[in-house]
């Protein structure tokens, strides 16, 4: 079992009702932001229209859209789902 | 650029839980090798779209916004380095380049009017710290985890999460 | 535009004899309609082309000076006048355009480091804000009669009169 | 006699060793902002340099240095030389 940690912000985190979550990914699978993607949104379906328009961040680096499904996840990851930011 | 190059600067970067002096990070920037320090001070609006904003309250992901600020800053410093030529600054460049860079970002409820975000930069000449005040800001709305909900006098509690629309998320809708 | 337009807006010039407070400026022109403040904060080098600054000497020709600082700040409120339409932000512009403008500059005596001139725009959007800060120090660079008198230590104790080399002195020597 | 007010700033106050004076023009010969640059170099030849690259400021607004020749100077005038600027 490869076991992550999702981290939620902003309308993530409202919607999921959480701002963390410890996640279980099938190992064997060779499991990717791709994977985590797709059992983030099992576990919360509620985070579907937010999952539109999120960029992931690995370890506090952006994960961009095109590479999630070529991007490993290992265990104790720190992946954080980031909705569109507004800061200035 | 070699090891030798790369250029001195003096670098500050801030999450603020409390209210932000600007004074301060004039102080932080001030150089005496440097003639010219710019200051870009974002400030909460009152309103959006004719809808009176009561308050605004903004979150980020820490450790990861101090980790793009960061980026952001020394980024700045090395596209900045000036020629070291004090002589060459016809077109308000040219000398020491970016001297001290100084960035913060509050968090937690805003009032209106109340400043959200400060960038000062110090550098030998003018334009060297304009441009790089505006770059800064335009990669802070860009890429640093930082979420805004406006708050609406009237309106439902629940409030409204904005978007730049900047960067990766320029497909999102944009704002402000 | 008809007199109607004219855009409203606070406006305020001064030639400062003591120490400039940056944050005071800043206050002045904070806005909740605006969102933006961007600053220019120009402070005396203690070097000038590897010579040592001793000290600056500022004087000015004060009611002339007045009048064009007021001049450069109404000139840039009409320029960046907004569109009134919020919406219309994509470019960092639209809406209520520049909302204050505040300049001041120091005479006397400045010692090193310390700052001699300060402008601060507050505007519904960053690129107005921004922009007009930097043309403001470009109009007053160009326009304003100020003069400035370095120093050197261990030159000669009369100093060097510079020159901006701007406008009308274009044919000057171009300095600092 | 049109007798105007002549402002020395900086570098042109310090060759004339003085701030301001009293100057007095012909008004016979319907004296212009030409007139007084002409009376000034012999008043004070030492501001010759000066005057090179000085502009005037006519009642506290610059006069072209093409139009010199063309702006006419009354009594009472303010007419202020102003060397290179260096403000900022």
């Amino acid at each position: 079992m490869t076991t992550i940690t999702v981290l939620f912000f902003a309308r993530a985190r409202e919607l999921a009702e959480t701002s963390s979550a410890s996640v279980d990914l099938d190992a064997d699978a060779s499991p990717t932001v791709a994977t985590a993607r797709a059992r983030l949104l099992e576990l919360y379906p509620q985070l579907e229209s937010v999952l539109l328009t999120a960029v992931f961040a690995l370890n506090q680096s952006y994960v961009d859209r095109a590479r999630e499904a070529d991007t490993a996840l290992k265990p104790g990851d720190e992946l954080a789902v980031v909705p569109p930011i507004s800061g200035g | 650029m070699s090891k030798d190059d790369v250029p001195e600067a003096r670098v500050r970067v801030a999450i603020a839980p409390n209210a932000i002096d600007e004074r301060a990070h004039i102080e932080y920037v001030r150089d005496a090798r440097a003639g010219a320090i710019s200051v870009f001070v974002g400030t909460t609006r009152d309103t959006f779209r004719g809808e009176k904003v009561q308050k605004l309250s903004y979150e980020c992901y820490e450790p990861m916004a101090l980790r793009e600020l960061r980026a952001i800053a020394d980024e700045l410093v090395v596209k900045y380095a000036g020629d070291g030529d004090e002589g060459n600054a016809l077109d308000g460049r040219g000398g020491h380049g970016i001297r001290a860079i100084d960035i913060a970002h509050r968090v937690g409820d805003v009032g209106a009017g109340e400043t959200s975000v400060v960038v000062a930069v110090a550098s030998a000449h003018r334009k060297d710290a304009q441009d790089a005040c505006a770059e800064a800001m335009e990669a802070l709305k860009a890429r640093v985890p930082i979420w805004k909900k406006e708050i609406f006098e009237g309106a439902s509690a629940e409030g409204v999460w904005k978007a730049n629309g900047l960067g990766a998320f320029a497909a999102s809708e944009a704002a402000s």
